[in-house]
């Protein structure tokens, strides 16, 4: 799904001639530590920013070519949470996880519906019609979680979604991303957490200062970050 | 989607917008508002000082004086001639009847004149011009060519007094116009500044939106739709105001010019002018909302 | 922190804010400046408007008709008492002058006039009155009081005229002030609305500074003088367009009135307009921010 | 420095009868499931919500009943790390965090030297005159670690300081907080990561649902978060 990337979005290079291959249905964590690009390079699977230069592959598609209209098509098939959440503090839990729904012109009540579904598979049914400065940070992160995964989408990239969870939170959280890649959709989660890494035991891949060092499973990509 | 499921979507979604963050919405209501009724007033001004300066004029006639010794059937047949050629009354006036007049207006002291043995006025005929004969030039054509006339000595018409009324409404149509220009320029600014802003206020929102998917249009139908209710609400309190300034204060200004007989009852407001608000406020909105959401499009 | 330090660092933070978001300042300074402008053009109108009306008045003359027989001593007497109770300029008009006149308003078929054996005008006195006496009542009341003098038979002074000319006079007035007045409304809805908008658009800096231990004075001190500055940069701005104004389109309505001789060459614009608007941009800036920045300081 | 406290800012109370003591020149940690209650008791300490009953007690003064022109001056002596991170988006970091310094009228040169030192105590300087949103979420965190510190406060709150962090910036940050209690500062920290609270073996304190539900030191208190 993916392949030469390079990307310069400010002075110095933040990526560096970065290859690499994400099979379809596959389950990846990216690591490695802060600044190093993480962020980055989700970003530019979703086309929130263009590579400067090579290309990124989607489904067969060069989306670094994509012209401005066909972005919002691609993002439909795309879940994201959002390292700084990105919440609408003017609507409900409900609406903000309802609106990846509302886009796709999904009728009103089915909205409802889902949106609860995705809030209670993280646990935060009770807080449907709550505004989120009302949250909690982990509370927050979860909502972005839901909103991320309410209309199936066939790729799912999560950028520290457990950073502000307690550890059985985490577990949770993590399983309900497994059970999604399970049922076919491809995951891709940024973390700096170790203990996730060698619990998981998944393909790992370790970014530094925007260049993909290492790529290993489970305990020997744990053991690399001490 | 279809038609009507996206549409109560998206009206949805704007009142929301407006029910959610109010306090926007009342100043780009406000604004529009308040220039709707600057523009109301402007037509309505401009519309009453067509009728004022109508008034203001009076009634224009022309005197035209004859040769001594004019006998009745040519005067007859200049009476028709002019009728014919200015399109107005006309009127013949015997020397006796002006000497009286003359005396009259002299008051008091010309009463003596009746006394007089000899009545020294020629005979004369008014002609009373219909209003588009009153411009100022058109007036001093028409006498150039009926001082042509035979049996004809002179020709008057008040040259100065009406030079002065035009040129007042000149000045008045002119200043209006600039007031209009300057409400408008107002208008468009303050409108546009405020939906701005309005819709700056709401940048975070697009951004999440376009993240999530969704395309411009999507994106841009609540605002547009908002723009519309804006316009239409602003429409209405425009027109309200303009009622309520018609009801309170038009009076009192007509009663300042209650000597000049301006005409009938003021109506309210002109229905034309509430479909003309309605329109313009709709549009503005409309506008304002297109030109504003498309800065923040591009994420 | 001395003051001086102080205010160097207020002063450089409210310079931040308006190069860092230059969009709503650059609304702020624009709608403050139409205020400003609109104010400005009511000032100067009205000013003109008096002067016009004054020229359009023209001189207003009361003629006092005297008694038959009344002896030239008698005249001067009642001349001097005219001159001392009116405050005008007085001028004893004999009845072969008064002829003249007369014949030669009525134009040609006057001319009749002149060869009366006997001429029936009696002896009168013109006043020229000051511009004090002239509103209608003041003239009426002083019409009353000579009308009582000996030797006096009647007093004239194109009292319909006169009204017909106070009540366009008045009207104007009404007109213009009820401008200003929406000018003025539409000015503070406007600049408080954006103001509130502006600094709306900056409540997470507010939040953010009162959360790391900022005083409200200090919250405050920035967003006032970003005020004051708006104030000035928008009073300069609205001067400049006054000036534009009166050089350009000021001509243009001079030469309107041209046969008026409203008075000497127009002044570019008054210093003390200047002042004023500089006063009042400054005071509106201030004033806005502090009610916009009161609402955000509660956190 | 803490006595008898309950809060109830939404509709349930979200915490409940809690009594704690905080001894001057502690280091505390503060653990709990999400959504326990650990900002709201972190945000009353700060003044940022009253309480609707009890009373918070700093060095002596019931800071529940403070009238408003006094919270600027306590804060100034506390120095807080939110989990939000609340950053100027329009002001460069070197700003951001001379902002402490520059509402206490330190003169200009002061606040950029001392704001540089602190970004360098967090391995921040060379993005001094960037803008947040140009930064990775864990450099923003970086910063408002820096801010808290730059004007050495009596009190330090940091709420969960290291949730974007990877493991070993996350002991490094935690090195420096231990160094600025060991100067004397007070520091109360609410975090999620049990290996943190194992590795320093400090005070530690578990909320749940709005109360206290055990102390503990070190790995004991890790031990119960499994
Ligand atoms: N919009 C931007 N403009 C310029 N530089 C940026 C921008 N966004 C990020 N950077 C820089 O790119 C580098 C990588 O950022 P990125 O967010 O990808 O890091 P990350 O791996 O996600 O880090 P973290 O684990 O802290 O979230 C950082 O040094 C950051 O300062
Ligand atoms: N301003 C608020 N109004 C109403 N309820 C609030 C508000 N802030 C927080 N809450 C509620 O209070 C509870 C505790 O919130 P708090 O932020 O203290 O949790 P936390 O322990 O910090 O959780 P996390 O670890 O997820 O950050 C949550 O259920 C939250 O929904
Ligand atoms: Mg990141
Ligand atoms: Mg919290």
């Amino acid at each position: 799904m993916f392949h030469v990337t390079k990307a310069y979005p400010g002075d110095p290079p933040v990526l560096v001639d970065i290859n690499l291959d994400v099979q379809k249905g596959e389950f990846v964590f990216l690591t490695g530590p802060s600044g190093a690009g993480k962020s980055t390079l989700l970003k530019l699977m979703f086309v929130a920013e263009r590579p400067t230069r090579g290309q990124v592959l989607i489904s067969g598609r060069n989306v670094a070519r994509l012209r401005e209209s066909g972005i919002p098509y691609l993002r439909r098939n795309i879940g994201v949470v959002f390292q700084d959440f990105k919440l609408l503090p003017t609507r409900t839990v409900a609406e903000n996880v309802g609106f990846t729904l509302d886009v796709l012109g999904t009728p009103r009540e089915l909205v409802r519906a889902k949106s609860l579904k995705a809030l209670k598979s993280v646990g935060l049914e009770h807080k449907a019609d709550v505004l989120p400065p009302k949250l909690s940070g982990g509370e927050q992160q979860r909502v972005v979680i839901a909103r991320a995964l309410v209309n199936d989408p066939a790729i799912l990239l999560a950028d520290e979604p457990t950073g502000n969870l307690d550890p059985r939170l985490t577990v949770e959280i993590m399983d309900l991303l497994c059970d999604v890649n399970a049922r076919g959709t491809t995951v891709v989660v940024a973390t700096h957490d170790a203990s996730l890494i060698e619990r998981y035991q998944k393909r790992t891949l370790r970014l530094e200062r925007g260049t993909l060092v290492a790529e290993a499973l489970g305990h020997k990509a744990a053991a690399l970050m001490a | 989607m279809s038609v009507t499921a996206s549409l109560s979507y998206f009206s949805r979604t704007a009142l929301n917008g407006i029910v959610r963050s109010p306090f926007v919405h009342v100043i780009a209501v406000a604004s529009l508002a308040i220039a709707l009724v600057g523009f109301g007033l402007a037509r309505m001004a401009s519309a009453q000082l067509d009728r004022l300066m109508l008034a203001l004029a009076g009634e224009v006639e022309m005197t035209v004086y004859l040769e001594p010794g004019t006998t009745p059937d040519k005067m007859a047949e200049l009476q028709q001639a002019l009728s014919q050629r200015t399109g107005g009354q006309t009127r013949v006036v015997s020397p006796a009847e002006a000497l009286g007049r003359l005396s009259k207006e002299l008051g008091d002291p010309g009463h003596a004149l009746t006394s007089l043995e000899e009545n020294p006025l020629p005979w004369s005929v008014e002609v009373t011009l219909p209003p588009l004969a009153r411009e100022p030039e058109a007036l001093k054509a028409l006498a150039d060519r009926v001082r042509t006339l035979p049996f004809v000595t002179q020709v008057d018409y008040g040259q100065e007094a009406l030079e002065r009324l035009t040129a007042i409404a000149r000045a008045l149509k002119l200043g209006s116009l600039i007031a209009f220009v300057l409400v408008f320029l107002t208008a468009i600014v303050v409108v546009s500044a405020t939906l701005q802003l309005a819709i700056y206020s709401r940048r975070e929102d697009i951004e999440i939106q376009k993240l999530v998917g969704a395309t411009d249009r999507f994106v841009r139908a609540p605002f547009l739709i908002e723009g519309l209710l804006q316009g239409a609400v602003a429409a209405t309190l425009a027109c309200g105001a303009l009622w309520a300034f018609a009801f309170f204060v038009g009076p009192k200004l007509a009663a300042l010019f209650s000597f000049l007989d301006v005409g009938g009852p003021r109506p309210g407001i002109d229905p034309r002018l509430v479909l003309e608000l309605f329109g313009i406020g709709a549009a503005m909105g409309l506008l304002g909302s297109v030109v504003a959401v498309r800065r923040f499009l591009r994420v």
